[in-house]
């Protein structure tokens, strides 16, 4: 199971890192497959033992036989606390007692909302993606939600051809209108940084670039102006060798990451 | 034709499913999937389907393919690991089937409304997204706001959905029609319980004494039942947990097969209409193939591909 | 006190129920009532408490008889088999305690709600009845006439409760708080759900492995649970599917004992009170006793006076 | 099992005859203990061998190893199709898959409303009664319900105390102002005889009187009018002697019937 240890870290490797600092002992977390689990995961084994992890299938708490290619893959029902119903698990959601989810997107825009519907017109769509799914329920009512997306000018853009999942709509108070229980995305995390939102404006903002990664590159690949960005850029922190070695462990055949 | 028990021979239960009405159908991602069902449904050409579904991709896909749908209630459809429903996506593109979209919590509180004989249940979800802002065929029935008399809350209120069949694939059944299912049951309960007619197709049947032995892994009691069929491997090439694994291989064939028209033409001419019935499909995928794919007793699952024990 | 796990004792788990708090308990008819847990409040005299409960007969009839209620919102009380239940008719009669009536289904919907963290739920039952025309504290909060925007149909809207604290007797626990039940669950789960705080009782504490193994038995998962308590025996005298029946001896006792104020409080002073746990309240029952209550491997109950096999 | 025949048929046996008569096969019935579940195997072991019982602590198609004392009870709970919880029972009561239920009676009035909540003021009552539990449930939403009750002055009343579980409330066109979905009492059977609602005024009249039972006693033990009562009044039907016996023999320890 142990492979080499490999001192250069991926930005895969990167990515699951930081979304795993995001993670607090106890949370209760609805998680999609992919990277999400992996961090998920990772949290689990280092400082957050007693997180949990839901998929919306009705998997509660689950322990993973063998790496799962999808959030109702047998390996996760194999060992689940409870098999439940895809209702079950997105009441815990609208009742608050799931408090973090994650999320990815085909297009994001400068407030943190998502497009995974269409491209084009959606009566007459030039592209028909695959749609929600659970991704507007946790975005509407997770308490804390964070953004796992590759940082590509295509998908980082300044209006969407369908708003399908809501961050900050138009900005601040928008998600007070409309009534949604969660408090908004709390991250974005991408193969180039971490980003946040402003208090006032709810624009994302630069939190910190990974090693290596230019200021230029960045705003090259992002269609919407940083509300903010720092004077002098923080690096983002990098897992220590224990923590990225466990991280590699938890995908041995490397199926989510550095594939 | 109905026996003195609720079982049915495919063909016969298929016959029941007009063209025109409006089905919901099972299925989770790789697994679920009512998928014999559906191939018979596209041998007698069943056709202008509407559709009420949250993820079921399986289903869905090959009933586009067969252009036998018209339209589409849904939350999301991709082939998780492989990637967007292309049939389906396609014929969206090509204006052949109107889609309204939800969440996945939307869609099923409108089944679940429809479960519980109530006309609407309140959401926290949906609100200032174009889910919300953009309506195609539900128009003003797809929700209404709304204030917590209350707390003064916002919700939506959401109407209930009472599909005429649900079409759904379960473990094993008796032949009154008691339903059990090992695993989660993403919307299988919903959905059966919200329509005005519930088709099951299973695995095994076993005798009503086995499924008394074991009432927690009851799904649906007879009487939520209309039809029983006894279709082992029924969710080819999706799995079964506990019976066997999804067929990656067919999945790929599948999926390549879906990249045109044409292409899924020639799948529908080999797999689906050339075959005369279910065992001559499972006879064309192969009984080597399908004993590969035979689940591990204390896995639930084929551990072919799996990769390494993780504990 | 918290330890590692979710794991303590009675005595530490009653104190986190503070007098005045409002609480929900389990129970339905003979069994699942959390009376251990009961008897200790009684004991550390916990008072001036707001309850919502269904049908759970024993924990309120205790709870009145010991004067810890104040405010009842309810549906049905009564020992079956045995008639009403006199100590919590008694207080009602004297003033004692306030009550709000619902129907069964009306007060599960409001829990129901609760759980789901929705303001309110339709419900198309109480209507026309002095349930309805009656309001006792709940006053405007009790629910509202309305009319479907979608099918004009009438419908009352019932707003959810979420009570300080559920209060829970189980099958069996890990000690982490993944919760199993044998049998029927009443309202244990929606109860539990729609609870700020989640006490449970179990019979038996396992290893977390046992509990993956058979997840279908799964009520609650830990992440819905505070605290678990070890109390074999914690619903006597009502029984526990799978583990002991329900003790007919020390209920006629009991219900005799409750013909008066004065009596119930002897039976108190003798079987609560006087006991300064609940291996002293078992040992008072006598474990002869106890022995002819065990349940039959086979029929999950004991055969003791139940008279001849029907089938 | 079997107890030497007696022709002679007791009320309770009459109560439970005239029940078992009103199941059709396939009939989905919530039951309470008692009579109205010795009445509905009488009848799966007759004219209604697909009736299913349902008890609303969650006990889905029960097949009662031994007598059961009461609606939850472990007898029932073994050898359950499925067992589940109130909220799920009862909701498929709304919905109207179960579409059968029986009801008991502290108090009953002319339009088969039933009290049993309390005895005086609703406020400061004399006699607090345990409450509707299911029974208003069954009332509102069972599409057809049928009332067994002991046939009493003190119960048969011309006004209630408290209208726990609505009948016809106010008469014609009640049901419907309050949008109430099932269709009302179809039927009260009592020691006495059979009675019916008169379609145009919703008050109780008198169907059949069971065997040596005189109009007099059935008028002395009525606290109301009846609205229609017939000129010659039928005599209740009477079981045949094999369903006499099928019946004794569904509580052979005469926990229910004839104790």
């Amino acid at each position: 199971m142990k492979q080499s240890v490999n001192n250069v870290i991926t930005a895969d490797e990167m990515m699951v890192f930081a979304a795993s600092q995001l993670f607090k002992d106890g949370d209760v977390a609805l998680v999609g497959t992919g990277l999400p689990m992996i961090a998920a995961y990772a949290a689990k084994q280092t400082h957050a033992p007693n997180a949990v992890l839901v998929f919306e299938s009705g998997i509660m708490d689950a322990k993973a036989s063998h790496m799962a290619s999808g959030v109702g893959d047998f390996p996760l029902v194999h060992g689940a606390v409870k098999t439940s119903s895809l209702f079950d698990s997105l009441s815990l959601l609208q009742k608050g007692t799931i408090n973090l989810g994650f999320l990815g997107a085909a297009e994001i825009d400068a407030y943190g909302n998502i497009n995974s519907t269409v491209i084009g017109d959606y009566q007459t769509p030039k592209v028909r993606l695959p749609g929600s799914g659970g991704a507007n329920d946790i975005a509407s009512m997770a308490e804390r939600t964070v953004i796992l997306v590759k940082h590509q000018k295509r998908k980082f853009v300044e209006k969407l051809n369908y708003l399908t999942t809501p961050g900050y709509i138009d900005g601040a108070g928008s998600r007070e209108k409309y009534g949604l229980p969660g408090q908004g995305p709390e991250k974005v995390i991408t193969d180039l940084g971490v980003f946040y939102f402003d208090a006032a404006t709810k624009r994302m903002s630069i939190e910190s670039l990974h090693p290596q990664v230019s200021l230029e590159k960045v705003i090259e690949e992002t269609g919407f102006e940083f509300q903010h960005i720092p004077e002098e850029i923080p690096v983002t922190e990098m897992p220590k060798p224990e923590l990225l070695q466990t991280i590699r462990d938890l995908d041995p055949d490397k199926i989510y990451i550095n594939k | 034709m109905k026996t003195d028990t609720k079982l049915y021979s495919l063909k016969d239960a298929v016959r029941e499913v007009k063209s025109g009405s409006h089905i919901t159908l099972g299925g989770f991602a790789h697994s679920l999937a009512p998928l014999a069902f559906v191939r018979e449904m596209i041998r007698q050409d069943i056709s202008d389907l509407e559709v009420t579904a949250m993820g079921e991709a399986w289903a869905v896909d090959m009933l586009s393919g067969a252009k036998a749908l018209k339209k589409v209630r849904m939350s999301n459809f991709m082939f998780e690991g492989w990637g967007r429903c292309r049939n389906f996506s396609r014929a969206v593109e090509e204006g052949e089937i109107e889609v309204e979209d939800y969440s996945h919590f939307g869609i099923t509180n409108r089944m679940f409304a429809g479960s519980m004989g109530i006309p609407f249940i309140p959401v926290k979800t949906m609100s200032g997204s174009d889910i919300y802002h953009e309506r195609s065929f539900e128009k003003n029935n797809k929700f209404v706001d709304y204030t917590c008399p209350f707390t003064e809350e916002k919700v939506l209120l959401v109407p209930k959905v009472e599909p005429d069949v649900a079409i759904i694939h379960a473990s094993r059944a008796d032949v009154n029609g008691n339903v059990q299912l090992y695993g989660i049951s993403s919307t299988l309960e919903v959905a059966a319980k919200s329509a005005k007619k519930v088709i099951v197709t299973v695995e095994e049947i076993v005798e009503e004494e086995i499924i008394r032995k074991q009432p927690e892994l009851t799904i649906l009691p007879s009487f939520l039942v209309d039809a029983v069929i006894h279709l082992p491997y029924g969710a080819h090439p999706a799995g079964m947990y506990k019976y066997y694994d999804y067929d990656s291989d067919h999945i790929n064939l599948y999926i390549e097969s879906t990249r045109t028209n044409e292409k899924f033409k020639e799948y529908m001419e080999e797999y689906i209409k050339g075959t005369e019935n279910e065992i001559e499909y499972l006879e064309k995928i192969g009984l080597k193939q399908l004993l590969s794919l035979k689940a591990d007793p204390y896995y639930g699952y084929s551990l072919h591909n799996r990769g390494e024990v993780l504990q």
